[in-house]
This record gives C-alpha cells, structure tokens and sequence, in this order.
C-alpha cells in the first residue's frame, strides 16, 4: 500500500505540474497524482481494475516525451516531469467527451443515472455545453432478460469496467466485447440475452462499477442511483482482492 | 440599432415539450425587470404572427424536427444576432431524438395507425391515417439546432433553470459573454 | 549438417542445374497466377516431356519477376531472355524456338529502365530460384550466412554489423534494426522471442507477399541469424490467411529447413537452438502494431497496450521480443553476406540500402520494384513505370497507405528517404505506391483511407474508434457536396485530436490522407463546399449588438 | 481463474468426422488457451463458418470463457458466424481496385442478389465479401469468384459470371 508522502526505500520524487511529489516504485502516473490530490479526469479507470488505456481522457505532458501518455498505465519514474493539464490537453479532453456523446444515444434527460454519471459529470466540469460533431444516432438493443439487471447498449461508452470486473474479480467471465471499432458491444457469453447466461453469478458488480446507465437494477429510480454510486465508492474489496491474489 | 431602442428578444419553440418556455417562466417578478429594460418581440408568450426583423436574442427551445422547424431555424437566424440555444433539446435533440432509432413511417403508424394510438375505427391494413397535408413534413432525423444553423450561445439543462435563462439573458443584456456551466448540466 | 555439407550441397545442386541447356522459369507468383501462368508452366512441362526435351529443359517456377503489368512472364535461362503476356497458346512457339532464335513477338525488353534502375538486395533472388526448393536457395549461397554468423562470430557482433549497416525497420517507421536488435539482446528473461510480422494489411501493398512466395528461406535465415544475435529460441511468423501461397510455402519452407537442420535443436550442429512455427492472422490491420500482433498471437482479440512498456523488454507472453518486418529480415543475411560497409554504401545518409515498391495506377508498367534509397519519386513513375500511358497526366503518388499521403507532381523531385517523405506529409510505409492521374478526386481518396481505418480501427480507444467515424462522416458529407466551411474546419479540429490522443499508430496515422491532401489539395475540398446561408453574422456576436439600454 | 491441468473430456457436438480436424488442431497446440485463433482457422476451413455449437466446443475443450471466444471470432474479419451462400464473390477494395472501379462491382452485385457486405442473399445464392488488396494490383479491379480470379473486369461481365455459376447449378 502506498504511503503520501513519506520517504521510504522504495519511494522516488518527481514532479507533476511543477510540484515535486513523492511516489513509490510501482506506482502509475495516476495513483502519485491521486495520493496528492491533483485531479487527472479518468472515465475507464477504475482502482482495482486492470488498467484499460481506452478513455484517453487521463493523457498527460511528459517532459522529453513526444507524445501524450495516458496516466493511467504509465508508471511513475523517478524525476519525471509531468504536466496534467493545459489548454490544449483540455481541449483534446472536451473533444473526446464529445465524441463520446455522439456515439451512442446519451439522453440525460430520461436516462436512470441522470445526476450520478460520469460521462454527463465529465461534460459540466470540462465544460461542454454541446457536441460538435454530428450525432451518430445508432439503433441499439436493451436487453432486459436478466430478472435482476438491464443493459442498455444506448448509453454504454465501451469503458470495459464491467468486463473487467467480471473476469478480474468475479472471476466468471459472462461480459465480453464482441466485434470491433465502432461496432463493438459489451456482450454475455456467446452474445445471448442476459438472462439466459449460464455463467453470470448475478453478483451485480458490473452494474456497480458502469460509469453510466449502460448497466441498471431493475426498478431503480434516480434516487436509487444515487446510493449506487455511494456504493461504487465502496468498493476497495476490488483492490484487496487483487493485491490478495498477487 | 441605436442607443434611442431598446433590446429586442425573442423565444421560438420548436421540437420540444415546451418545459424550457416553462422554466422561463419560472423566473417569475424576475420578467418584469428584463422586461423594464428590453421588449420581447417574439414568443409563444406574445401574440405576434410573423418572425420580426432585426431581434437581437433568440432564445430557441426545441430540436429541429420538421421540414417546418428547418425553415423557422434558417429564418430567425438570417433575423437574429445572437442565437441561443435553450435546453437540451435544442442542443442535442434530445429526448425528441429517440424516434430516431426508428424510420419515419414507422414513427408515424405508431403515432396514427397502430392499436393503442387512439384512432377510431382502426385503420384498415395498408392504410395509414398519418396526415398527408397541413402537418409539416418530418425529417429523417431529429438534429440539434447547430447541426441547421450556427448558434452563439448554448443553455444546456432538461429544462435549463429559471436562474440559468436568467442569468444568460441578463448577461447578454450586460453585453458579457454568457457561461452558464456553473448553472446547468444536461438533463438537468 | 555442418557448414561444409552445406557448401558440398551447394556445388552439387548447381552442378545439377548446369546440366540442363535450359531452363525456363515461369513466374508462379500470385499476380502472373491469377493470369493463367500455372496453367501456362503446366503447358510448358507437358510440351517439353512429349517433345523428349525433360533432360535438356527445366521448367522451374520461380517468384516474383517483378514486371507484372506484362505476366504471365517466362524467362529463359541461360539466354537472358524474358518472354512478356505468355498464354497457353504460345507454348508450342517457345518450346520449338528454345535451341535458335527467340519468338520476338514475346520478347520483353529488358534493357529498359525498369529493370535496368533497379537495385536488387532483397528480391535478388525472386524470379530466379524455384521457392519451393530449398535446395535452389543453397545453390546461390543461401544459408551460408547463417553458418559464418554461427561459427565465427559472437552475438554481439551480429547486433553491431547490423547497426553499422545502417538499417532500419521496413516496416514503416524505420526505427533503426539494429538499436532494436541490440536492446532484446540486453534485455533480461528466460526466454525470448522472434517474430516477423507479415500482416501486410496497407490495401494496395504486397511486397512481403511477394518477398515470402518468392524466396521463403531468405526471411527464415534472417530470422534464425536474428535469434542468435539475440538470444530467442523460439520464432513466429505471423502471416496473414489471406495469403494462402506465402503460408503454403513457408510451410514447406520451415519444413525443409528442419530437414536440413538448418532449424530446431543444434543448428550447423552448434549448441544453438531455434525453431519457427507461422501464426495465421484473420483479417484485422490493426494486427500489423506491435502489442496488437503479440495480443493476437496470443490468441486474443488483437486489441494494441499503450508503449511503454516496449515489446524489446515487455512482448509476448511478458517477454523481451523482437518484431521485424518480413522486408527487415530478408536484407540480414545479404548484409552478413556483403558486410555492413557494402548495405551502407547504398541509399542516403540516414536510409540505407533499397526499398521494395509494389507500384499500381495507370502507368505504362507496375509491379514489383527494389530501389536504391535516395532514387527521386520522379525517377520511378516517368523512367522505371515508364509515365503514365494513353496522354494521361500525372497528379499525385500515394504511398504509406491509410498511414501516408498523398504527394503531387511539384514535389515528385524529392527523394525516397525516411525524412523526406515524411516532411512531405506522406510516409515511407510498407512500400505501397500507387500513382493517380486527373480522374482521381482527392477527397473521394481520403474518403477510402478513411474508411479503410473506421472499419479497421480495434474500438478499444476513444479518438481512433468514434474520430475515425467522424472524420468518415465528414468526408463523405464534403465528398457529397454537402459540407460547410464549419464541417471542413471541424475535419480539421478531429484530425489534430485523433493523431494527437490515439493509442496506437492505426489512430495517430488515420488522419494523414486527409491532412496530406488537404496540404496539397485544399481546393478540391473548398469547391465542394455548400454554404449554407445560416450563419450569424461574421465576427463577434456581442458586438453587433448594442446592449446598453 | 482455476486452470485444469489435464484436458477436460468434452465430447464432439455431432458425429461429424470433422471435429477430428478440430482436435487434432487443439492437440498440436498442446490445448492451450493460445491456439484460439488457430482452432477458429481449422473450425472455418472445416465447416465454412464458426457455428454456435463450434464456438462452445472450442470454449470447451481450450478452457476459454464463451465471451472471450465470441470476442475473438468477432474481431477477425475473416471469420464469419453465418454459413455461407452457395457461391463466394470477394471483390477486392484495395487502393488500386478502389480507384479502378472495385465500388461499382459491389454496388451491382449487391444490387442483383439483394446481397450487403459481408453477407449472403436472401436466396442463398451469393456471399458478397470484401478483401483488402489481393495482391494482383496489376489487374485492377479484380473479384475472386469462387476462388477464381476475374482480373480487369465490369460490372456486367461480373454479375454474368456468378449467373451463369448459378445456372450451372440448375
């Protein structure tokens, strides 16, 4: 476990947006910046998963570096110098967010995680107030079959939370993606109907960690959401699972 | 325009549910002041028939939907200096945007043709009651505004609050570029 | 075997082949192929038994001749002569002519430029040998850099000629080989790995097909001499299944080197180890990026890992690997052979050696070219495609594929190097180059590399999966006559996002076609412009009103 | 995850010889989770698409989640779920094709057979594929029918062709 901001053998300094900070051997970009409360956005990360690398919306400065690189699957090396934020990684951010918008079928307004999701959290704080470019407005399925949970493709951003949190910690496997690039899906088993999946454990750690309302408890309202999402910030049982498996 | 007029605003409702007109509302004694300082020339709220010339702010409520809502949009922006546009769906189609996962006629026989949909008697197969005149044609999709027509400012929110339209207009009316994010979210 | 077995088989076979009068190579590579030329070395075969000629005559399929705007092609050995568009029916013709006078209305010259310009390294054999016979290989000294490398030098010598050579990766970005040699070497595990990455996927590219279907064994001792330098046992071809005959005869290619002993446990009967096995890929471009290869080979969805860390210390299974290009790999052993004074002699100051092209378009003659580095653009499409037939006129080369751009006739001067095609806009690549005359729309061909990339893009990033279906969008709307100015400049916008946040070179190269024709020609975008007659009025909006009641 | 260390019996789905093919492709692999893709190959070659109740042997027997094997065989566009039509026309839509002319053969022959990309007619009769450069730019545009190539063809001389595949059927 890592320790702010004492010195210890394994730890290290480097610098991030001109400050120097301590990190320890092991540590990516993002958990140094965390452990020092320097905000980075993040959308497929998530503490305790495999880093995915997928969102972009956590790329970074590196000084000597030619290109951005994501924070969170970069590891933190002594002397670094890195910059998270500036006008132009703000745009880049803002323009992915966008597009993530206008991917799929994202509608606020009657959506079960209006208020407790993270794309639409993203939006205000970067401070999009609407999307460039032209919505895609693809026709996608809901699959209700499952008697406890619901996936919406509409409102999915292809994170992999959900996939990953069923192989990692679960350990079942159920959740996949199928096909690819723009056509990719999350899908159960052999792409068949939730509810008919022979491996889903119905445990529901896929609808806890959807950043979104892609995955949802049936019945749930607003309000419910929101103890969803108090619930998701409890979930440090994904770390030590990990770290106990290791 | 000289300093002798007084600002002149509009509202149009287009594709939408006319919530954004009723948070507008919402700002209550709060119309009385905007209204002290500038006319509002336009409205589903004032009895005037045709678009005027030379507005200054439009609020526009609503997605573009229709062949009708295009040619509105075109019109008051060729008439309009500073566009705005007022709720979500107006600036991302929205809650009205979810017809456009299915084709046209197949939105319209819902609407007019298939049981449930209130007609009596049920059409006879291969007939649809859809109007074919007086109801402006649909377009293939439901667009944003900005996707027809450049828009200047954006108020986002389901509806947007009575104190984010307040604010937008007031800063407008103050000259300032308005940023409302403080204020608003989608869906909101 | 031991190197002198070697040298012993190799006397003995060409000794064999001498002992013909003649022999007469068909080109069996997939171009003159799909225009009847098996049917054309059946005929030959047929005629020559019934003539009673089969002592006298060999008929050998051969690779890639190069020449194929004219295949099926046949050359007679030893007159030096190249017959052009054979067809069954000349069979008869050829066969009677074979001891007087060649037919001339078959004749190919070869004394034009196309052949005389090029420089051959890594095709030197291609056309000449038969590639299912590794025996024909040894014959012209094949395997025997392989046998020098493994008795008389150390690994670390290997890795140090190849960074004097001066080469660098062929498979587009042209990272030098031997730094990259050099750090798998130094890299620590306990085991490593070799891989040659054969999944040409750049549409209008088939250099490494040709390479593979022509002269299999060179890529193989490339890669064996690789391993030594080092330090892999185990090796993989990662080939494409849409090329059935490259994998059919590097298949037969591995096993006659095993055979041989040139491949499994003590080679040349030194403690060295290595053997290849072929990982067929399935059709995803994406495949052709370092991690996304190692995750296919891996038997996994071929999604690519943000670098760092770099497959040289962190590739397949967890460890340090060496990717090569199929290109890269069959210069090693001529490189050994010549010595790195020699490959660095040839080409520019930072690109050394030869390129091979595969040359399309309406030119007077395309195929497959090899290249001195350093050559001018100008000097392959008028002198070694011969120009561009029937008065049509010139406007611009592509090369680098979905990753290039496109470059016009002002420019065709520059040279064919690494930097300058790069300060062009456009890329070395893989080696696809195809020429375009005025019918062309350059939108229309930014749109197909778009495209190209939407449909290949893994979907695993932001940017690269939802941009790539943006900027289509856009290009198709501007395509369409049905942009605006604000659909252009947007274009512009996502191009810089996407090649800017992309994970992998798939997204961060997507946007080149666009930005290389937009460069150049910029106007056949503006003239499909509509204006829509719905913006606000020009400059700031607050200012053109007066606020102040 | 537990990974067994021996095969798992798992008998075939059917009697068809083929899944010996699948076997013995399994086997030289050594059965590992690796030779996915490999399997994948010899499942298409064998029976011409990867069928649902291939998928779940495979999963099987090489010990892969369903959803990792559906992701894998729906990544590679050169695997198909669907069972092919009777006849295969693949219309090459590399660069030089491209500039050719290669979109007007796919218009026509999707046009013919009510056929889109990557799938097969209604009837049955044609699967319309894509390739990205066959390697024969020289003969641009080309389709390979069947296997066969038709280099520097029409768009009429095309849809011709596979017709009179079909008539010869008849």
């Amino acid at each position: 476990m890592t320790h702010k901001s004492i010195p210890t053998p394994d730890s290290f300094t480097l610098r991030i947006d001109g400050t120097d900070v301590v990190a320890q051997v092991g540590q990516s970009i993002l958990e140094v910046a965390q452990d020092h409360n320097i905000g980075i956005p993040t959308l497929c990360y998530l503490e305790g998963l495999t880093p995915w690398g997928g969102c972009r919306l956590c790329l970074v400065e590196i000084k000597g570096s030619g290109r951005l690189l994501p924070a969170c699957s970069t590891l933190a090396t002594e002397d670094m110098d890195v910059t998270t934020t500036s006008p132009r990684i703000e745009r880049y951010r803002r323009t992915i967010v966008e597009l993530l918008f206008s991917e799929r079928n994202h509608i606020c307004a009657v959506c079960v995680s209006n208020g407790n999701c993270e794309l639409q959290t993203l939006a205000q704080e970067m401070g999009v107030t609407h999307v460039h470019v032209p919505y895609r407005y693809p026709t996608l399925l809901v699959d209700s079959s499952h008697d406890g949970f619901r996936l919406d493709h509409n409102r999915c951003v292809m994170c992999t939370r959900c996939v990953r949190v069923c192989e990692e910690i679960e350990g079942a496997a159920t959740k996949g993606v199928g096909g690819r690039g723009i056509d990719s899906m999350i899908i159960n088993d052999l792409n068949e109907p939730w509810g008919e999946s022979d491996t889903c454990t119905s445990c529901g750690k896929c609808v806890s960690v959807c950043p979104t309302g892609a995955l949802t408890e049936k019945g749930t309202t607003f309000a419910d959401m929101a103890k969803r999402r108090e619930r998701r910030e409890l979930l440090p049982y994904l770390t030590q699972t990990r770290e106990g498996r290791r | 325009m000289t300093n002798a007029t007084r600002p002149r605003l509009a509202t149009i409702w287009l594709d939408g549910c006319s919530g954004c007109h009723m948070s507008l509302l919402d700002m209550d004694e709060r119309l009385i002041d905007i209204a002290s300082v500038a006319d509002i020339v336009f409205s589903p709220t004032v009895d005037t028939k045709e678009f005027p010339e030379n507005v200054d702010v439009t609020l526009m409520e609503g997605a573009i939907g229709s062949d009708e809502d295009v040619e509105k949009a075109r019109k008051i922006r060729s008439r309009t200096k500073i566009l705005v546009s007022m709720g979500d769906c107006a600036l991302t189609a929205n809650v009205v945007s979810m017809r456009n996962l299915f084709t046209v006629e197949d939105v319209l026989a819902r609407a007019y043709d298939e049981p449930g949909s209130g007609n009596v008697p049920e059409p006879r197969p291969g007939e649809s009651r859809a109007p074919k005149r007086y109801v402006p044609k649909l377009q293939t999709k439901a667009r944003p505004v900005h996707e027809v027509v450049e828009v200047d400012y954006f108020l986002p929110g389901c509806p947007p609050p009575a104190d984010a339209i307040h604010y937008t207009i007031t800063e407008l009316l103050a000259g300032r570029a308005p940023d409302p994010s403080h204020l608003t979210r989608f869906g909101r | 075997m031991t190197p002198d077995e070697l040298s012993q088989l190799s006397v003995e076979e060409r000794e064999r082949q001498q002992g013909f009068e003649h022999c007469l190579n068909v080109c069996t590579a997939a171009s003159c192929l799909s225009s009847g030329a098996e049917e054309v070395k059946k005929g030959l075969t047929t005629a020559v038994k019934e003539k009673g000629l089969r002592e006298k005559c060999r008929i050998r399929g051969a690779g890639c001749m190069g020449l194929c705007s004219s295949g099926p092609l046949v050359a007679l050995d030893p007159e030096d002569v190249l017959y052009q568009h054979v067809g069954v029916d000349d069979v008869p013709e050829i066969v009677e002519s074979l001891d007087t006078q060649p037919v001339p209305r078959l004749l190919c010259d070869t004394t034009i430029p196309f052949f005389q310009r090029q420089k051959k390294i890594v095709l030197e054999n291609s056309g000449r040998i038969d590639p299912e016979r590794i025996e024909d290989y040894i014959a012209v000294g094949g395997y025997r850099s392989l046998a020098r490398v493994l008795t008389e030098m150390d690994p670390d010598e290997v890795v140090q000629e190849i960074v004097n050579s001066g080469l660098r990766g062929r498979g587009g970005a042209g990272y030098p080989t031997g730094l990259k040699w050099g750090t798998v070497a130094k890299a620590t595990g306990a085991e490593k790995y070799v891989i040659c990455n054969a999944d040409e996927g750049d549409p209008g590219a088939f250099m490494d097909r040709a390479v593979l279907e022509s002269d299999p064994h060179r890529v193989l001792e490339g890669m064996t001499i690789a391993a030594y330098a080092v330090g892999a046992t185990q090796g993989y071809i990662y080939v494409r299944a849409e090329y059935p005959l490259a994998i059919k005869r590097l298949r037969q290619a591995i096993k006659q080197a095993q055979r041989l002993g040139l491949q499994g446990d003590r080679i040349y009967e030194t403690p060295f180890r290595f053997t290849v096995d072929i990982r067929l890929g399935a059709g995803a471009f994406v495949c052709g990026e370092e991690t996304a290869l190692i995750a296919s080979i891996e038997g996994g969805r071929g999604l690519p890992r943000p670098r760092p860390p770099y497959p040289a210390n962190h590739g397949l299974w967890g460890c340090p690997t060496l990717i090569n290009n199929v290109e890269t790999f069959a210069n090693v052993a001529a490189i050994l052979r010549e010595g790195a004074g020699w490959f660095s002699s040839i080409g520019t100051e930072k690109s050394k050696g030869t390129k091979v092209f595969s040359l399309a378009g309406p030119l007077s003659r395309y195929g497959l070219i090899e290249v001195p580095m350093g050559i001018s653009l100008r000097e392959i499409v008028f002198d070694i495609a011969g120009g561009l037939p029937d008065g049509k006129s010139f406007k611009a080369v592509q090369t680098g594929g979905p990753s290039g751009g496109c470059i016009p006739a002002r420019h065709l001067d520059t040279s064919v190097d690494y930097e300058s095609l790069r300060e062009l806009g456009a890329i070395m690549g893989s080696g696809g180059m195809i020429v375009m005359d005025e019918s062309s729309n350059m939108v229309d061909v930014a749109r197909f590399f778009m495209e190209f990339c939407m449909t290949e893009s893994c979907g695993k990033c932001v940017p690269c999966r939802v941009g790539t279906y943006q900027m289509h969008t856009l290009l198709d709307r501007i395509y369409n006559r049905q942009g605006t100015k604000r659909d252009l400049e947007l274009l512009s916008e996502l191009c810089e996002v996407v090649r800017e946040t992309s994970l992998c070179g798939l997204g961060q190269t997507a946007p080149n076609p666009v930005n290389s024709t937009l460069r150049y020609f910029r106007d056949e975008y503006e003239e499909r412009l509509v204006s829509d007659g719905v913006r606000g009025p020009s400059g700031d909006p607050l200012a053109q009103v007066e606020m102040t009641p | 995850m537990v990974v067994a260390q021996r095969v798992q019996k798992v008998s075939h789905p059917s009697d068809d010889k083929r899944w010996k093919i699948i076997d013995a492709t399994m086997r030289r692999a050594g059965n590992d989770r690796h030779a996915l893709i490999e399997t994948l190959h010899a499942v298409q070659e064998s029976f011409g698409y990867l069928g649902d109740d291939a998928l779940r042997y495979v999963a099987k027997r090489l010990r892969i989640p369903l959803s990792t094997v559906y992701g894998v065989a729906t990544f590679y566009h050169y695997f198909t779920l669907k069972p092919p039509g009777e006849h295969l026309c693949v219309v090459c839509l590399g660069t030089a094709c491209y500039i050719k002319g290669a979109p007007e053969l796919v218009d026509r022959v999707s046009a013919r057979w009510n056929v889109s990309m990557g799938e097969s007619s209604p009837d049955g009769k044609v699967t319309l594929l894509s390739a990205r450069c066959v390697g024969s730019c020289g003969l641009a545009p080309i389709a390979v029918v069947d296997g066969e190539v038709v280099g520097r063809t029409s768009p009429d001389e095309l849809v011709d062709r596979i017709e009179r595949l079909g008539n010869d059927d008849a």
